[in-house]
């Protein structure tokens, strides 16, 4: 089992690393620097959930940075995102602020939502980062009717939906790709398959080896697996798929291959995974690590990635600091924006 | 002025705002070249072509969530589920993601969109194409409801819900369909949240809905005819918003009332009004509020058992008399 | 399109007519016989709508029989069947008495179900009939419980599902398929695909050509399209699959092609489609004329078929008197059966 | 005796009746292996075996669609929907299926088994992880509908529930999962349908469900220390089948009624409760009856506000002092 799950991730990808010179260096840079960045603040959550500072629960995407990370730099402004419970670091690839999403972990007033919708929710409209949904593959069929918008309206954006292994075998996932395909809508179906559900297996409740690969041709798609650790993979299918997209030659279905540090949650301490599994994908498969030792054997000076580095820790402490010093959110807002008109008044 | 069935109103309706305005879609199951299930939406798609008015798979849950991604990004879709029964399989929609998505995002995401559905019993369907949900879309904050019982209501309400900027569940009754009615010309909008009282009375007060109007108003002519009793007739309209104004202040007037629903008895949009109305006009009243049900069961397909088991005319008139002890 | 789907049925099927040696002369009339039984039952059922003498909704399987008459001669007594509202032919299938079907559609009491369910839940559970459900796709997780408790129980029944195309587009249809496969669940699934949902052919709302067979390496099983206007090969894939699932190989997904030769239901005068394809299927594809011909080439005689034909009319004309005869349902059964204690008393 | 947590009494409760009925299985996500998202399946696993304790996909649709055929053909399935707002991508199961299958089939059909899943608020999980879905259960006629709130009620009403042979929905408090209660010896079995006085009052009745027990209890020993006000309290425990008897004799006794419910306000149990005693007890009510509900909004994330929204304690004191008028 464990065996094959590590083999799993390079073997079974079935597209080829770019080579360097495709990539611009300072593309390469923004890669890096922004994996960094969702590294290290998602790191800094947990801590905070450590100091109990954090409520409720919250589902961190540590080690799979390359695929948050890859899909958001191959975005356009205006380009929209639709993501899980597990989005923090989707949020915060769209350049959605730090404080104001450690204040909503936190429940703080200064929060990304004002601590109405908590971890699971983070949206930022302005940055096209058009929410986090919690009902597992509720949002597949939502991302197809923005995708029908651009597509009606005849605008160029694309749309881009992530979704977990477990997500492929909930209905709405195949109503969603069913639709998406025969509308024809510009929208990239990304699948990070971190090997779990919850606590579960995916291979053990799921009929095919691949869980969205393994569907793709179910909806007359081409099945594409690849490194979910590699961020210049991630980018350039990314991109392959959103030009693809955005010149009607509709949907993509991409399963990225990556893995979970954590626990599914803050409750899960990961007891069910084989031994060596988790050291395996750190030891080997760290994509900030991997993104590391490759842009230095690119030529790129350890000093100009320490100094990304340092900038990173610094904005990880002053968001901190922003968060802790933010008081929670007022009474006065507990029954506002029910209702367009600002109100929850449902009788006169 | 014009007469036009409910159905024939429904198709006018919709045609109103597409003409009117261009982001208005409009997506659902058989509802393009054949003109709808229920012929409701025929003409549509020759005058609005297929972009606008798209047939879709039999996929409840594509047909929602997609009507709410457009809804969030710029357009207003119209979505049909052909029989209310099914929103039990994109329920979800409803529950947890249209009622939810502004509150949570503190305002940033809208929903401005009409899932627009065949509510009802009385056409023998059985009970999988019978119900009245309206309580399964009254329980959940963040929606509107509207249930018309007439033609002009039906494009008037229409019209105020398309133009509505929140998720509205649009009930037609698929038994008043072919039922015609006096439809004034040109455009025709009407207003969330107003109930109308459509029979003036001063004995008790009848709450009612969709098919239960004209019912609730031939109970209570016959109530005059037959017993004297003078009852006031409200035609809900809306249950959210819900103008409880108008139905405290009739209660007032009336000291007694009687809410006449389809749904199955437990929680429908009779025991809130009862509710509302026995703790905030307790002192007005001077007898025990009644609801008038369908009885707590499925409903069964054969027609004497399903005249049986909704609020008939004759039932309401008896249960008012009885409980005015006249 | 017309030329496509004409094409489609023998074109498309992936398995091969049978030898008639392979059938038994005995086994070859009583397929006959069925046939011609759901023929004229579902031919009666339309004459009494024409009469008013049934009301509410009702869906014809006229076209199909070879599917229902195939996949229930190869069932055994106790194997269990779960259809959709199209379900008469389904039902009659299984042995239930015709006057039993016609008295429920005309809402008497002496129906299948007093009247209390109507034309779209015929059931009978003696019969090893669980059921026509009338929300689509509601039935396949349903019947993949059926499969379960006989996997449980080490009990030899298996479940039999059918649906029809436009099914195969919605969630229920998905994760039953994938949670039958996972769990190597005793039932089969068969799709008939009649080229249309409601009103809109399958092919202009499927991202697949063809809507069950397309799906099946979805759930890793093996696509199977038969001609379902022949009751032999119908029946010889149906014996294959039942044997594999009372072996313990799990579930197999069948496409029958075939057509529907009314509407929808009552309501629908079918007026979408192609001028041609109706005559085509009634005139080259009907099940029953090509079976009776096929008889009559294996030497069985005219007067035989003639005397089936005979009986079979006999039936259905002493059903509908039966009915026509029968009282409506009385108002004491309109509060029963809601609860096991056979009342509905939700309160003391 | 024993001390139990709430969520031990769930896992002793399942154990109890698969122990003692080799019919009854168990499917849901992450409830085998990993003993429940929520640890209260913990050592089921272990105990029962693989066979009878499954872990599925995230396909709440086939988990409860294969509890009904199971149950329709002679196993008594447990399927456990892991939050009970997910109860929104699969409510087709309790709004069409079981709640219809025995009624349309004139009797043929059983349909014996319980969904369990955590239901209410109270753990910062937000807006669609923290519902109160007691009337979207109980508007559907054909199902039974039982909440727990405490680990000995835990234990004697499941088992109730697994031998019911009705489709029972048993709706578990998350919020309670960690509390401790006495627990009897040995197998314990209760009844659906009786509810309880758990605390003997005069001057009004509170009605409470769940959670909302202990509140309503600690409420009354506020008022009765503060303003000497005496409230009777009655945990419902069971919505369907409904104790009205016990609720109504109550009233008559304290001439006053008030709910106190988590769910949104609009048709909840609440408002059916009301509305039966306003209709048959109205000559008993000195006073307007009372709803104490969340407000009719999506419960929020933060604390603060999931405080603020959830009925506490003060303010079921307050309103409830307030109304008496002391
Ligand atoms: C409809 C629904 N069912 C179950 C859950 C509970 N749940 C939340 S996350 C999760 C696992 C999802 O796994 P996967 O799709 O692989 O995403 P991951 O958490 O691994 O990113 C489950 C079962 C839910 N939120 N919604
Ligand atoms: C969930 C749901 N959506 C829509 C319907 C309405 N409806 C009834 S039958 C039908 C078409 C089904 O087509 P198909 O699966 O091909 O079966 P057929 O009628 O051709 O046998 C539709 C859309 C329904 N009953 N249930
Ligand atoms: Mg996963
Ligand atoms: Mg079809």
């Amino acid at each position: 089992m464990n065996r094959d799950r590590e083999g799993a991730a390079t073997a079974r990808s079935n597209q080829q690393p770019m080579p360097p010179s495709q990539l611009s260096p300072d593309l390469r840079l923004r890669l890096y620097r922004l994996q960094t960045e969702l590294r290290e603040a998602e790191q800094r959550a947990y801590d905070l959930f450590l100091q109990n500072l954090v409520k409720g629960t919250s589902h961190l995407s540590l080690g799979q940075e390359a695929v948050a990370a890859g899909f958001a730099a191959a975005m356009e402004p205006g380009d929209l995102t639709f993501c899980t419970y597990r989005g923090h670091a989707h949020t915060l690839a769209r350049g959605v602020p730090m404080d104001k999403v450690l204040g909503e972990l936190m429940g703080r007033d200064n929060g990304l939502l004002r601590g109405k919708g908590g971890s699971m929710h983070l949206t930022s409209v302005e940055h096209g980062h058009m929410g986090s949904y919690a009902i597992v593959g509720a949002h597949i069929p939502i991302a197809c009717g923005a995708a029908w918008r651009a597509q009606y309206k005849g605008e160029k954006d694309i749309t881009v939906c992530f979704f977990g292994d477990g997500t492929t075998n909930i209905g709405a996932f195949h109503e969603g790709l069913n639709f998406a395909v025969i509308w024809k809508l510009p929208v990239v179906f990304v699948c990070e398959n971190n090997l779990y559900m919850e606590y579960t297996p995916i291979g053990e409740v799921t009929a095919v080896k691949d869980p969205a690969a393994g569907r793709a041709s179910a909806y007359g798609l081409e099945p594409i697996i690849i490194d979910g650790q590699d961020a210049d993979i991630v980018y350039t299918t990314a991109k392959a798929a959103y030009d693809k997209a955005r010149s009607g030659g509709g949907p993509t279905l991409i399963e990225c291959l990556t893995y979970r540090y954590s626990g599914h949650s803050r409750a899960d301490p990961a007891k069910y995974r084989p031994a060596g599994e988790l050291d395996h994908w750190k030891g080997q498969r760290d994509p900030v690590r991997i993104y590391r030792e490759r842009l230095l054997a690119a030529g790129v000076s350890e000093s100009t990635l320490a100094a990304i580095d340092a900038e990173v820790m610094r904005r990880v402490d002053e968001a901190t600091a922003i968060c802790k010093a933010a008081p929670p959110p007022p009474a006065e807002i507990l029954t506002t924006d029910v209702y367009a008109d600002g109100g929850w008044a449902w009788r006169n | 002025m014009a007469e036009l069935t409910y159905r024939e109103a429904v198709a006018r309706g919709i045609a109103q705002e597409m003409q009117r305005d261009p982001d208005v879609v409009f997506l659902g199951e058989d509802i393009a070249k054949a003109g709808g299930v229920f012929k409701a939406t025929v003409g549509l798609l020759e005058q609005f072509g297929p972009l606008r008015v798209r047939d879709t798979p039999i996929s409840e849950q594509a047909i929602l969530g997609a009507a709410m991604g457009a809804a969030m990004t710029g357009l207003k879709p119209i979505a049909e589920i052909m029989f209310s029964d099914f929103i039990a399989v994109c329920f979800d929609y409803l529950a947890n993601q249209y009622s939810k998505g502004r509150y949570m995002t503190n305002g940033q995401v809208k929903c401005p969109l009409v899932v627009r559905t065949a509510n009802g019993g009385g056409a023998r369907f059985g009970a999988q194409h019978s119900q009245s949900v309206e309580n399964w879309c009254m329980m959940i904050p963040g929606l509107k409801v509207v249930a018309p019982s007439t033609p002009a209501d039906v494009i008037g309400l229409f019209a105020a819900s398309v133009r509505d900027p929140d998720p509205v569940i649009f009930l037609e009754h698929k038994s008043l369909y072919p039922v015609k009615g006096e439809v004034p010309d040109g455009e025709i909008v009407d207003e969330l949240g107003v109930a109308k009282i459509v029979r003036p009375g001063s004995d008790a007060t009848i709450l009612a809905l969709a098919l239960m109007v004209p019912r609730a108003i031939a109970a209570a002519e016959k109530l005059k005819a037959g017993h004297g009793i003078d009852c006031e007739v409200v035609d809900v309209r809306s249950l959210v918003p819900l103008d409880t104004q108008t139905m405290l202040a009739s209660v007032a007037r009336t000291h007694r009332v009687f809410t006449v629903e389809e749904n199955p008895r437990l929680c429908g949009w009779g025991a809130e009004l009862v509710s509302i109305i026995a703790d905030e006009a307790f002192y007005d009243l001077d007898g025990p509020p009644v609801r008038i049900t369908t009885p707590h069961i499925p409903l069964p397909s054969s027609e004497v058992l399903e005249d049986l088991a909704m609020p008939s005319v004759d039932r309401i008139a008896e249960t008012v008399r009885r409980s005015l002890g006249s």
